[in-house]
């Protein structure tokens, strides 16, 4: 008897399965270098899901499609992202796509998407180049490289009008690698004299011979990192070697979280980041930025960092092309996206439709944190752009 | 006289200090049985690592057949004829008997294709007596067979001028008969030999002559019986002449 | 050679037509890619056998020439605008140059000082082209759409990308097979065996094995460059994988060296080992132990790997599968 | 001028911890002619076990004990089961079979640490020397490095069982004439070289994040630094790090840091095919 119970459950299951479900395939970097980031963005993919499973699933012309999720362990390599999103394509026969964590990541996903025209709405992945191959399925919600530290020098300049020597030194990945050279563009625009532009290798541990040339060129400012990993341990060196700098600006790592475990060489650090709790955005359509980060500390404990975000935001994205759309219809999705000009809870969503940029992310902006203490503990801050700060730049750090 | 093969001429050879071969000349004419005999250590493999190319000279030449064969590699010096054993035997261990051969005969003076060189190598190993073993991998015979495997290599080359490196070392009086008898049929080809050899009976009834070394230098050269009476090969063998020629005439 | 007529060049022929013929029974994309990735496998293993089973020289850095073929290919492609097929075979050949040239050198190492320096070359190449700009440094280059495009659309041009990394390990088959039934070959089993004995028996080793070493580039370089086109990009990390050539290395251990079926019976099977372990829950943390584990026995009790033990049950095997 | 000194000093320091590394490489191959290729595993090893003593309470440098004790245990295990049976086969077996002990431990360790980094964090201060400011983990790295190093050396020169040693790598079989037990010199042997391993690895924790593949370019830099100074020769393997250090920080002032990497491997390539017993003479 139980057994056909069971059985019935199964049948249901199947038929509800077949009906009305939208299964969205991804990626995540569990175990490798990313695997901080990138669980950061499984998780605000996962609260978007059970926020549109609560509500019964998504409304898509007269009826509620469940949302699915199917994803694998990437562990950070590029050459199991293909081989996955081909087997999510091919095997698991998923409907949508979203990009796993980093740029250097997505581009490899976007190729096998691409390939097979499938849809893929790629977070986490800020990098320009991706745009500029000739996809002609891949949407970006993050503020793309190029237009990644412009924020940061704009804020840098209105802190000190006389400062001149910068150094910008970076990760040589895909999307750190974008942004540096896009911002030594700006910033000698903006009247800096960029004293060293270089690179490290992805897997550096021993900053250095980097901080001996910092010191060597006399910079007064650093902006640059890269990921998480490696800004955490360049904060920390930078710190322990007490380099005298006005102004840290590292990609990523300050606008996690877990920053803050580097205790005072997290101190005066400031990030560009593509999105605060704090921020003050008027939806157009689903939570506001309040109710996001309510439902995040309700499910998590803990305050989202901007990944998590970007995750929910991705599936946000998703459901709203569909809803448009009225439609899973793959061609009538990507149309809907296409037309897309909305603004969630993340932000303002549009997207570049012009064959040299498809999908390219123009219409998200970024805010800037810096690390600052509160009554004894470290606290983030929204220090730019003026009107959406929290607190007023602590400026010169050291 | 028939005319010159090899012609050894002021050969020297330095490992850092030692000279190991030290202003050697000699001449060997086609069709001769020449003997290289001397105490351990008196530089003979080296002087055949020196004619077959193994090494460089650090002076002095090599001529074989009127040509200068000085400083050129050992795989150039088999082709033009002139072909070794090994004093310690180097089958090619995971390749059959035959294999072997071929491999020697396909590389030799002829340089045959591998069905041709099949048909040398099973020629050559039926001439020393090791047809039986031809599917055998190399590395399973014993230490007579493996002496016949290196000069059935050599011979698979199609040499006019053969080293052998002591092919009786090691071998029980009946395996030396053998090998003997093998080394006299190679003759009656017309295959010159020269040869290193300890046993002093077999090198004294097969030379034609024989050159001796000590101490890298050539100590003395004529027929067999003019060496062994010489008082100074008898000294460098033994150190007491009236005993080392005890024992070679009672060898003899 | 009268070629046709023996039975072994039949048996390579059939079994790389049925390879190629399997996944388009129900047009099956899945099976297509599992099956792209062991016949890259394959190949690898089996040039790599030409090296370490043939010769004797143990190259830890055969994947140099797999990077290489495909840095070059897409590098033509991506920013000279040539075809697929030219940008394959000049990889191909330029790559094969390049370890000629490379093997007068390092070829004159033996034993573990050689097995060095390949892992130095690897090394050596992979932080250079990280460095070096006219590649895209540390991102690679990606290829623009219109390259799959220009061959009929992604979808055409992933098929016929299968069928051609199927004909190179056809042709790498055949390769090893000739080498092995050749008098070349000949001259390299008996350097593996005793270099200097084959030098004095005959055998231009220097040369000799610096044509292995570069015949053993060529056919990888192609399938580099056939394989990084169907992903569309190529980066330093995965174009100079050194573990993907350990890994190879295992392969031919595993199904025997020196023997034409045992690399490529190898390569399938640790091919299909790896791909079951990482699937399996539970077990894709332990691929890595299991197949090091898998390694460690096949040396300690079956040197000879798979074929060794056939050949050592059923003698007269050896006179069918090479 | 006075950062360039800084960057040498830099790299000094950092030179003794690799040719520490290195000597745990070539004092192994020395002794019985192993490339051990699970080098770099072992160095991870090192660094883990460090890091596991410390969250259970023990300051690093005190742990360093511990680790070189669990070093040489290990080290014997390795070799009674992956290199004893196979000492006389042909070389591509023992670099197999060490290979294959490398993918075990590193398999091992992505099951249990995932392959995402850690860190050691202990509290460290700055010194200036000369001006130049220094951690304090550097210089009692390098000071630790050099310690060892010493330590080996009284070991090898100094005590009968070292003097076995030396015996044993000169002439394996001589030594047995001579009534010296071999094998278990040789497992010694491997688990000290196997301890030097560990060890460097533990005091690379203490200054940088690692995660269990981090090894793998501390077993390249071994390699480079023993074939500079002469497989075989530890002495050489200090210098040779000691010189892979130095050039790191000498030249990293002039040319992009990501280069050093292809200067050391063109430098090794070059050296294995100009001078292969190394700068200072190895073992043939």
């Amino acid at each position: 008897m139980k057994r056909l119970w069971v059985l019935l459950a199964l049948l249901g299951a199947l038929a509800l399965a077949q009906g009305h479900t939208v299964t969205i395939g991804f990626t995540v970097s569990k175990t490798g270098k990313y695997n901080v980031e990138s669980v950061n963005q499984l998780h605000g993919i996962e609260l978007w899901q059970k926020w549109v499973n609560d509500q019964g699933g998504i409304p898509i012309g007269g009826q509620r499609y469940k949302v699915a999720l199917k994803y694998y362990d990437d562990e950070s390599k590029a050459e199991r992202v293909q081989q996955l999103y081909s087997r999510l394509i091919s095997q698991d026969k998923v409907d949508f796509l979203i990009s796993p964590y980093s740029s250097g990541l997505t581009a490899k996903a976007a190729i096998i998407s691409e390939q097979y025209g499938k849809i893929m709405v790629a977070t986490g992945a800020a990098s320009d180049s991706i745009f500029k191959l000739g996809y002609e399925h891949v949407y970006q919600i993050y503020t793309p490289a190029s237009r990644y530290l412009t924020g940061t020098l704009d804020m840098l300049r209105a802190a000190d009008a006389n400062l001149k020597k910068i150094a910008i030194v970076y990760e040589d990945s895909k999307f750190a690698k974008a942004v540096a050279t896009a911002a030594k563009a700006y910033a000698e625009k903006k009247g800096f004299e960029v004293v060293l532009f270089e690179g490290y290798p992805k897997s550096t541990t021993d900053f250095g011979p980097i901080i001996n040339k910092i010191r060597a060129a006399g910079a007064e400012a650093l902006v640059g990192g890269g990921h998480y990993a490696d800004g955490a341990t360049f904060a920390r060196q930078l710190y322990e070697q007490k380099v005298p700098l006005k102004l840290i600006a590292l990609l990523v790592a300050p606008a996690s979280d877990e920053f803050a475990q580097l205790g005072d060489a997290a101190l005066g650090v400031v990030a560009p980041s593509q999105w605060e709790p704090l921020v003050k955005y008027q939806q157009t359509c689903g939570p506001s930025p309040a109710q996001f980060t309510q439902m995040y500390k309700d499910a998590y404990g803990k305050l989202p960092a901007y990944r998590a975000a970007g995750g929910f935001a991705a599936g946000l994205v998703l459901q709203r092309a569909m809803m448009d759309a009225g439609s899973t219809d793959p061609a009538k999705v990507k149309a809907a996206l296409d037309a897309m000009d909305i603004t969630l809870f993340f932000g303002h969503i549009k997207f570049a439709t012009d064959p040299a940029n498809h999908g390219l992310q123009l219409g998200h902006e970024m805010v800037q944190i810096q690390w600052q203490k509160q009554g004894g503990r470290l606290a983030k801050q929204i220090v730019w752009p003026l009107g959406a700060k929290t607190a007023d730049l602590v400026y010169p750090i050291r | 006289m028939s005319r010159v093969i090899l012609e050894v001429d002021h050969l020297t050879k330095a490992f850092g200090g030692l000279l190991a071969v030290n202003d050697v000349s000699f001449q060997m004419y086609e069709g001769e049985i020449l003997g290289l005999i001397g105490p351990n250590g008196a530089g003979k493999t080296t002087l055949f690592n020196l004619v077959n190319g193994v090494y460089k000279p650090t002076r002095g030449h090599v001529r074989f057949l009127g040509q200068e064969i000085t400083g050129l590699p050992p795989y150039e010096v088999v082709k033009r004829g002139l072909a070794r054993t090994h004093q310690i035997v180097r089958p090619l261990n995971e390749m059959t008997v035959l294999e072997n051969v071929v491999v020697g005969a396909c590389f030799g003076a002829e340089n045959l294709g591998l069905e041709p060189a099949a048909r040398v190598a099973e020629e050559v190993l039926a001439f020393v007596g090791l047809a039986e073993f031809r599917d055998t991998l190399a590395g399973k015979l014993n230490l007579a067979q493996k002496k016949r495997l290196e000069v059935a290599r050599a011979l698979a080359a199609r040499p006019k001028l053969l080293l052998l490196d002591e092919v009786l070392a090691g071998l029980n009086p009946a395996e030396v008969e053998r090998m003997l008898g093998v080394i006299r049929r190679i003759r009656e080809q017309g295959i010159s030999i020269l040869m290193i050899e300890h046993i002093m009976q077999a090198i004294m009834s097969l030379s034609d002559r024989v050159v001796v070394l000590n101490f890298g230098q050539k100590l003395a050269e004529g027929r067999p019986q003019e060496v062994a009476s010489d008082p100074r090969v008898i000294e460098a063998y033994l150190g007491d002449p009236e005993m080392a020629k005890k024992i070679l005439e009672e060898e003899a | 050679m009268k070629l046709l007529a023996r039975p072994f060049f039949w048996l390579i022929v059939a079994a790389t037509l049925v390879y190629a013929a399997l996944p388009f029974w129900g047009q099956n994309v899945t099976l297509r890619e599992t099956l792209v990735l062991s016949a890259i496998y394959v190949i690898l293993a089996t040039n790599l056998n030409l090296m370490i089973g043939y010769t004797g020289y143990v190259n830890f850095g055969s994947i140099v020439f797999f990077g290489l073929g495909g840095y070059l290919t897409l590098w033509l492609v991506a920013d000279h605008r040539w075809g697929l097929y030219p940008a394959v075979l000049v990889a191909g050949a330029v790559t094969s140059l390049l370890a000629f040239l490379l093997g007068i050198g390092v070829l004159r190492l033996r034993g573990a000082y050689f097995a060095l320096a390949t892992i130095g070359i690897n090394e050596a190449v992979k932080d250079f082209v990280a460095n070096f700009d006219p590649w895209g440094g540390a991102e690679g280059i990606f290829l623009p759409f219109t390259a799959f495009k220009a061959m009929g659309g992604p979808g055409k041009a992933l098929w016929t990308v299968y069928l051609l990394i199927v004909l190179v390990m056809g042709l790498s088959l055949l390769v090893a097979y000739l080498v092995k039934r050749s008098k070349f070959g000949l001259g390299l089993f008996a350097i593996r065996e005793d270099e200097d004995a084959a030098v004095v028996l005959g055998v231009r080793a220097p040369l000799y094995k610096t044509l292995a070493y570069s015949l053993s580039a060529f056919l990888p370089a192609v399938a580099g460059g056939l394989y990084f086109f169907k992903n569309g990009s190529v980066v330093p990390d995965e174009a100079f994988n050194l573990h993907l050539s350990i890994e190879a290395i295992v392969m031919v251990m595993l199904g025997g060296q020196g023997t034409v079926t045992g690399a490529a019976v190898g390569a399938a099977l640790y091919e299909r080992l790896r791909g079951l372990l990482l699937t399996i829950q539970g077990l894709s943390n332990f691929h890595l132990v299991i197949a090091g584990a898998l390694l460690l026995l096949i040396i300690l009790f079956a040197p000879g790997g798979l074929m060794g033990w056939l050949y050592r049950v059923w003698p007269r095997l050896r006179r069918v599968l090479e | 001028m006075p950062e360039i000194l800084a960057s040498v000093l830099d790299g000094l320091l950092i030179g003794l911890v690799y040719g520490l590394a290195a000597i745990g490489l070539t004092l192994i191959f020395g002794v019985m002619d192993v490339v051990n290729l699970a080098h770099g595993a072992i160095i991870a090893l090192g660094m883990f076990a460090v890091y596991l003593l410390f969250g259970a309470g023990l300051h690093p440098y005190l742990g360093l004990f511990v680790v070189a004790l669990l070093g040489l245990a290990f080290g014997v295990v390795v070799y009674l089961i992956a290199v004893r049976p196979i000492l006389n086969a042909p070389p591509l077996m023992t670099l197999l079979s060490t290979f294959s002990v490398s993918m075990i431990i590193i398999g091992v360790g992505t099951a249990v640490w995932s392959t995402s980094p850690y860190n050691v964090n202990f509290p460290v201060t700055t010194l200036k020397i000369l001006g130049y400011t220094v951690t304090s983990a550097r210089l009692v790295a390098a000071l630790a490095a050099v310690l060892v190093t010493g330590f080996l050396y009284y070991f090898l020169y100094r005590t009968t069982l070292g003097k076995a040693v030396r015996a044993v790598a000169n002439n394996r079989e001589a030594a047995e004439l001579m009534g010296i037990p071999s094998q278990q010199i040789l497992a010694i042997s491997f688990g000290i070289g196997t301890a030097l391993a560990m060890l460097s690895g533990a005091l690379i924790a203490t200054l940088f994040p690692f995660t269990i593949l981090s090894g793998g370019v501390y077993e390249l830099k071994s390699f480079v630094a023993s074939v500079l100074g002469g497989l075989g020769n530890p002495t050489g393997a200090l210098l040779g790090g000691v010189i892979l250090g130095l050039i790191e920080g000498s030249v990293a002032p002039f040319i992009k840091i990501s280069w050093t990497n292809v200067i050391e491997f063109a430098i090794f390539v070059l050296i294995l095919l100009t001078f292969p017993t190394g700068l200072f003479g190895g073992r043939r």
